[in-house]
């Protein structure tokens, strides 16, 4: 198959299905009208945004374009919690935020078995819930929460392992450090990562994987790193899942002496921005759009307030980044100019 | 440094010197009424919500009240937490496969065997129960890791759930009982039997509770069961509460849980404690985060906020007695 | 004095106790008889406590038997023994400091109602105890919080209300003074009286001819011998326990030192409770001594001069300059050094070296430039040892592998090294044995002579007679009395051989006046 | 703490008796000689793969130190790893601001002010620094994360990352020039200062250190501002290695350091320890990562091994001493 078209496609429409299945829908069909706005100002609702974790780019362009959508609609955000990946924190974090009687809840559950009777408790009582990426188990959209919107997971991983298929000329082998936990963000870039790279890169094989569990992903990602290199020298790319990891890559690429090798990854962080810009291993990376994906999910909570019949399940395509076109993806992803400390690298 | 300080300096760890009996009362009370007066519109002081301080901090409690007896003999248990997060995962797949019973035998089995090997290292080969535990929080949790894929495990049985932390009794949620009871049992037992005692005199001074004829290895075997238990009766209760098992369930309790009792007047030197004031400390502790995310603050300044809160208390009852 | 028609109490043989390469105990018999008061003697470091120790069943011996009424003991565990029927009251004391007086006397057989532990009756019953014994001791404070002398007091009521058919003994007395020694011997004298074996381990020779009824000596580790006491006398006890002639403080020569120029001085020196508006002067090469009823201001007087407390009242003059000492800091810096009462929590650090430990306070004196010289450290440890006769197996041994008496050498030991202008003892041969006792008051004397000033605080009179030019006598905090020493002599036959018995007749009916109050 | 004489008489029997002293230099040879057995075909030999243990071992090394002196005083700080991802975060916000000089002067500036407070709370106010330094942690890791908005801030310097971390002196690297700098003079202080020497005893006894003249209040204070200062290092060589400062990093450092700290025969009960013994039981660690990572075993399968390879290195150490 090939490479180049598939990538060019990856961008354009999104390969993910939605949690039950359901086929998505681009980010362009949710809007609101003025006089929609208008209802919704009146309403004085109040929403709060439940997070897994807050401590990363992605859930802080998430959280801003929530809070500058809600902005226009009059909407005020009385809580942002932190869950720190830990279910039973966030499920106390849902609890205590019903106390204040949100008329909206954004969240993203740290584990979709876990937290669903909470989220259940919370629909009952009448919240209009909108999740991003992934939904509680046995809860139904339309019913139990107004919708889902996710960034093309899958199309990320596909993207990622396309990138560094293509920097790699096709042939070569390679290591992956994948997220050791199941959650289901993670879980389908590496799913995704693997078959791509098998369908269309018959010559370059995956020779190491190694997961990482954290707290500290990025010293995990770099002992897996260097573990590889030294294990397998003939090792040419290594695919990191997201850019903290990626970071770990790159010191253990150079700590090692190896700034031949074609590192790629999901997601766009200034390091790996600065380290692609410099021209250093990171080769190319697949971003998601964040701060549009917390606009999308703003709007649809609107949805919610005025019942008016919203998609099931909303995607925004991955955006496949490479030096080339690092500058214009960024304000992309991010709705700023690319910082001042990746113009100098460029 | 002053000599005033050195001298407050040397009293401070003193166990039960009388500040640290009291520091929680003082600190809960103040802070409650600062959260009530600031927080009522926000609904602070609606009952439900107060429950949820409960709800939240229960199972904390729970283990805070054996690392009372833990700590009471001058040893540790760093394994309570990953002990949680594996009892819940034996408890999810045992009841799969034996129902629910079976679960629950699989549950408390985990916290007998763990404690088992953490009472026979430390008190039978002699290695310090600090690394001990520590090295058996990273067996635990990933053995949980490892049976469970790291998947959750869902548990349907309601009764179950209900019983273990999910459900309420009346208006009064399961897991304000369970905390109630382990906390009332485990205060008679440190305060009015000959075990508590024996603890209390093995973290004093251990030669002279030898001397005076307390088999001090036997109790620490045993208070170190007694964690194991408990935690993985926190376990079953994240279970219940979650209606699934998880191996990162309980992840860090162990600090959380260690900081409950030292709030509440342990100390980690071992022959003082109690456990109101471990159950108040991890109160406490559920206070502060309840109103910190009601204020609405980001979670960076919530960190900040419930470090800063923590000195002041402290240091205001500790200010008090001087 | 074999073969006795009911079983012996105590019936140890042969028992060796090996500690690595230390042999402390080399194949000693010990024989005690139901109803008799058997005193254990011996150097420090001979080996009584480990044997006691054994009989309590807290320590396994390398070898030998031991038999208690005739039943041998099987497993050498605490259980097995006091199941036997041993109690003991221990040298360096089985209390717990974090647990209250009352929880502490009842440890391991609290009493209970129905399976609860009844603290009330715990108490009050504590209280009965303490009142037997003639003390007023606050049953329910923490062990830590209260003084040296109320925690001996503590140990013994502890040892001694454990119903027994064999007590232990293990230098019971040396914080207590004249009353609580009374007191504590009319009980043993009961004890004894309904058939109670008493083994009875003291230095002070005269609380031995008082009490006991036979006695066995061990030195080195070795049994020595074994004999009534009216085999005994002074003298040749003492000959047996050291190993040569000696009167013990009787051969101390108090020759006069030349009085010089003052150099402490303390003016209306009061603490929070005690002591209350104390005046002392202290001259260049002379020994005062502090006497006092347990209880009596003493020891707090010594923590307000050393600064461990802050004075509430007073001021301080060393030298003819006023000082404030804040802290144990500003004391050593002014030329005061202390020896503590409570050696095992004032006096070192139980676990580190000998060598450490002495050079503690010095550290200033072995170091250059903040770098400590170990060459010089060594050479202090070892001049510190031989000065004092420190019996361990090396400078490297740890404190807590010290015998109690050279335990308490090492504290001194410590102390002299910073050779003070002003050196305050309290309670200084607490646990010292009866040769070592007059080396320490004549190394006192010659502290004196080359121009120090010396004030010892001590509850042994006859170590205060020796050692001291002028006695101050304390009660309820005050200094009540100022005696100068050849007051007490007696002026028809100052050269009597039993002089001391004599001055100390008159310094005890002194103290007990001087319960009245001030009579000045 | 006040009951020292309780607390030596308890301790008596472990700290400095020698097997803590070997501990971790037979099971650091075992281990070695295993996994050189075993691993060598998987580059475990490989002069690279020793260097990257070293890596990976070095900023825990360096805090370790410190902490040796502040558990040989029997205080505790829980707040290094916190205080290492401020520091990052601090002098990478200074560089951008003030230059590299300027940015050095961020992070270690951090060090002391943290130090200071810690101190301060602990010996002046008298709060156990069991809480100080959790309540630090919270507030350390709040501000870092408030003023970098969570986001990593990347240092473009190269000098600086090729000084602290990043880069080699031909082929050594710098971390292990830090690691063993930093190591000898915390190994020739404890050993043989006057401070080293307060140090240990006011941990052994803090009661007899006051009676001998050492102003035990001053020297915890020095200990903990050391220890915090060593934070902040471990903060800018983070920094350095990964070109970026970030609240994460240093992220549970905290036990990992007293981990090996207490590997290398360190007492928590204060008064006995070696510099060499706490570097030890990093690079003992360190060790047991890399091994792990090499034979591929899945992360659960890591920590489980981890968890019983250091209970059968000290056991085994143990039972050789019996
Ligand atoms: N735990 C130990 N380790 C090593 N040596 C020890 C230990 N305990 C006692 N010893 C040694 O055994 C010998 C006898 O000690 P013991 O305490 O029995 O003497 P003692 O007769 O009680 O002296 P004292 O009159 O000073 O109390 C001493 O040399 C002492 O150093
Ligand atoms: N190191 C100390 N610091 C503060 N208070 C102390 C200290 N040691 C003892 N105390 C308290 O001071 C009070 C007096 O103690 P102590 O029994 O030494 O009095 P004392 O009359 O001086 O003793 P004595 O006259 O029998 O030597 C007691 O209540 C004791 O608890
Ligand atoms: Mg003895
Ligand atoms: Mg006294």
């Amino acid at each position: 198959a090939d490479a180049a078209a598939a990538l060019k496609a990856v961008g354009d429409h999104v390969m993910s299905l939605g949690p039950n299945g359901e086929k998505p829908e681009p980010a362009s069909a949710v809007s609101l009208t003025d006089g929609e706005l208008a209802t919704i100002k009146g309403k004085h609702a109040k929403a709060a945004i439940v997070m897994h974790y807050a401590g990363n780019d992605w859930s802080q362009a998430q959280i801003q374009g929530l809070k500058a959508e809600f902005g226009k609609m009059g909407v005020d955000v009385i809580a942002v919690t932190d869950a720190g990946f830990k279910p039973d924190k966030q499920v106390s974090d849902i609890e205590t935020v019903l106390a204040q009687k949100p008329d909206i809840i954004v969240s993203i559950p740290s584990d979709p078995t876990a937290t669903a009777t909470e989220y259940k408790a919370a629909a009952a009582a009448g919240v209009k819930l909108v999740f991003m990426d992934n939904v509680p188990k046995g809860m139904t959209a339309g019913v139990d929460y107004v919708s889902v919107v996710s960034a093309d997971n899958y199309g990320n991983g596909v993207a990622s392992a396309l990138l560094l298929g293509q920097a790699m000329g096709g042939k070569g082998d390679v290591g992956l450090v994948y997220h050791a936990a199941d959650f289901f963000v993670t879980k389908q870039r590496y799913d995704a990562v693997k078959k791509t790279l098998a369908d269309y890169f018959p010559d370059i094989h995956v020779v190491a994987e190694q997961g990482i569990g954290g707290p500290d992903f990025a010293g995990d990602a770099e002992k897996a790193a260097g573990a590889m290199l030294v294990s397998h020298r003939s090792i040419k790319g290594i695919w990191a899942v997201w850019d903290v990891p990626a970071e770990g890559v790159v010191a253990a690429a150079s700590t090692n002496g190896r700034d031949d090798l074609i590192v790629t990854n999901c997601d766009l962080g200034e390091n790996v921005a600065i380290a692609m810009a410099s021209d250093g291993v990171i080769k190319g990376l697949s971003a998601q759009r964040p701060y549009d994906q917390g606009v999308t999910e703003a709007m649809l909570a609107g949805y919610g307030l005025l019942g008016k019949a919203a998609p099931a399940y909303v995607a925004l395509p991955a955006l496949p980044v490479t030096k080339a076109n690092l500058a214009e993806a960024w304000s992309q992803v991010y709705h700023q100019p690319v910082t001042a400390k990746i113009k100098k690298s460029m | 440094m002053t000599d005033a300080a050195a001298l407050s300096a040397r009293k401070a760890p003193s166990p039960l010197s009388n500040w640290r009996e009291f520091i929680i009362y003082i600190g809960f009370v103040v802070i409650f009424a600062i959260f009530a007066a600031t927080l009522g519109s926000r609904g602070f002081l609606d009952p439900n919500n107060l429950l949820n301080i409960v709800r939240q901090t229960a199972i904390i409690a729970v283990v805070s009240v054996a690392m009372t007896f833990v700590l009471g003999t001058a040893e540790i248990d760093l394994s309570v937490g990953a002990v949680a997060g594996l009892a819940s995962v034996a408890t999810a797949m045992g009841m799969d496969h034996l129902g629910i019973a079976g679960g629950i035998l699989c549950g408390l089995g985990t916290g007998v065997a763990v404690g088992a090997v953490n009472g026979w290292l430390t008190t039978g080969i002699g290695i310090p129960s600090f690394l001990t535990t520590l090295a058996m929080m990273g067996i635990a949790r990933g053995v949980a890791m490892w049976i469970s894929a790291t998947a959750a495990i869902p548990i349907l049985d309601k009764p179950y759930a209900a019983v273990f932390g999910g459900g309420n009794l009346g208006p009064v949620p399961s897991l304000l009982l369970w905390m109630v009871a382990v906390g009332a049992v485990g205060h008679v037992v440190l305060r009015r039997t000959t075990f508590g005692r024996r603890v209390l005199a093995t973290g004093g001074n251990e030669t002279s509770a030898r001397y005076s004829g307390v088999d001090t290895a036997a109790i620490k075997f045993k208070v170190l069961m007694l964690s194991s238990v408990a935690a993985a009766l926190a376990g079953m209760l994240y279970a219940g509460r979650l209606h699934s098992g998880r191996f990162q369930f309980g992840e860090g309790d162990e600090l959380s849980v260690i900081a409950a009792a030292v709030l509440g007047g342990t100390s980690l030197f071992g022959g003082a404690g109690t456990v109101v004031g471990s159950i108040m400390g991890a109160l406490l502790i559920g206070l502060i985060n309840n109103g910190l995310v009601l204020m609405g603050l980001e979670f960076s300044q919530q960190l900040i906020a419930r470090g800063a809160i923590i000195i002041v208390a402290v240091a205001i009852s500790q200010t008090r007695k001087r | 004095m074999t073969a006795t028609a009911f079983p012996d109490a105590v019936r140890m043989t042969d028992v060796s106790k090996h500690f690595g390469g230390v042999r402390a105990l080399d194949g000693v018999s010990l024989d005690v008889r139901p109803g008799e008061v058997h005193a254990l003697l011996g150097e420090n470091g001979a080996g009584k406590s480990t044997i006691l120790k054994i009989l309590r069943g807290v320590q396994p011996p390398t070898s030998g038997t031991v038999a208690i009424g005739g039943t041998p003991l099987t497993t050498f565990t605490a259980e097995a023994a006091r199941a036997a029927g041993v109690s003991m009251a221990f040298q360096e004391m089985s209390l717990v400091p974090t647990l209250t007086v009352a929880q502490n006397v009842f440890l391991d057989r609290e009493i209970k109602r129905g399976a609860l532990i009844d603290d009330r009756a715990a108490i009050a019953e504590s209280r009965r105890l303490f009142a037997a014994m003639g003390v007023a001791i606050d049953p329910t404070r923490r062990v830590a919080d209260i003084p040296a002398g109320h925690r001996q007091l503590t140990e013994i009521v502890k040892a001694t209300s454990q119903p027994c058919k064999v007590l232990v003994l293990d230098e019971p007395t040396t914080a207590l003074s004249a009353n609580e020694v009374e007191r504590l011997f009319d009980y043993v004298r009961q004890l004894r009286s309904r058939g109670v074996a008493v083994v009875y381990v003291s230095h002070r020779m005269d609380e031995i001819f008082r009490i006991a009824d036979r006695a066995t000596v061990l030195r080195d580790g070795k049994h020595v011998v074994t004999a009534p006491l009216a085999d005994f006398t002074l003298d040749s006890m003492i000959a047996a326990i050291i190993g040569r002639r000696s009167r013990g403080f009787s051969d101390v020569a108090r020759g006069t030192a030349a009085i010089g120029d003052v150099l402490l001085e303390a003016r209306g020196l009061s603490g929070q409770v005690k002591p209350r508006d104390v005046d002392i002067t202290l001259r260049r090469g002379e020994v005062v001594g502090v006497a006092g009823l347990l209880g009596s201001g003493r020891s707090s007087l010594a923590r307000l001069l050393c600064g461990v407390q802050p004075a509430a009242a007073g001021e301080i003059r060393v030298k003819g300059e006023p000082v404030s000492i804040a802290s144990p800091r500003d004391a050593i810096r002014a030329g005061i050094a202390l020896v503590p009462e409570d050696r095992a929590r004032q006096g070192f650090v139980a676990f580190h070296s000998v060598e450490s430990n002495v050079a503690l306070p010095n550290l200033a004196a072995v170091s250059k430039g903040g770098f400590v010289d170990p060459r010089r450290v060594a050479a202090l440890a070892e001049a510190a040892i031989k000065r004092l006769r420190i019996k361990t197996d090396s400078r490297g041994a740890a404190v807590r592998t010290l015998s109690g008496g050279n335990a308490q050498k090492v504290v001194i030991a410590k102390w002299l090294a910073t050779e003070p202008d002003v050196l305050i003892l309290d309670e200084p041969t607490a646990g010292i044995d009866i040769g070592s006792k007059s080396e320490i008051v004549t190394l006192i004397r010659d502290l004196a002579r080359d121009g120090k000033a010396v004030l010892v605080l001590s509850s042994e009179l006859q170590e205060l007679l020796a050692a001291c030019d002028r006695i101050l006598v304390m009660s309820d905090g005050r200094v009540v009395r100022d005696i100068a020493r050849h007051d007490l002599d007696d002026p028809g036959n100052p050269e009597s051989v039993d002089a001391l018995q004599h001055a100390e007749q008159k310094l005890n009916q002194a103290m007990q006046e001087a319960r009245g109050g001030p009579a000045r």
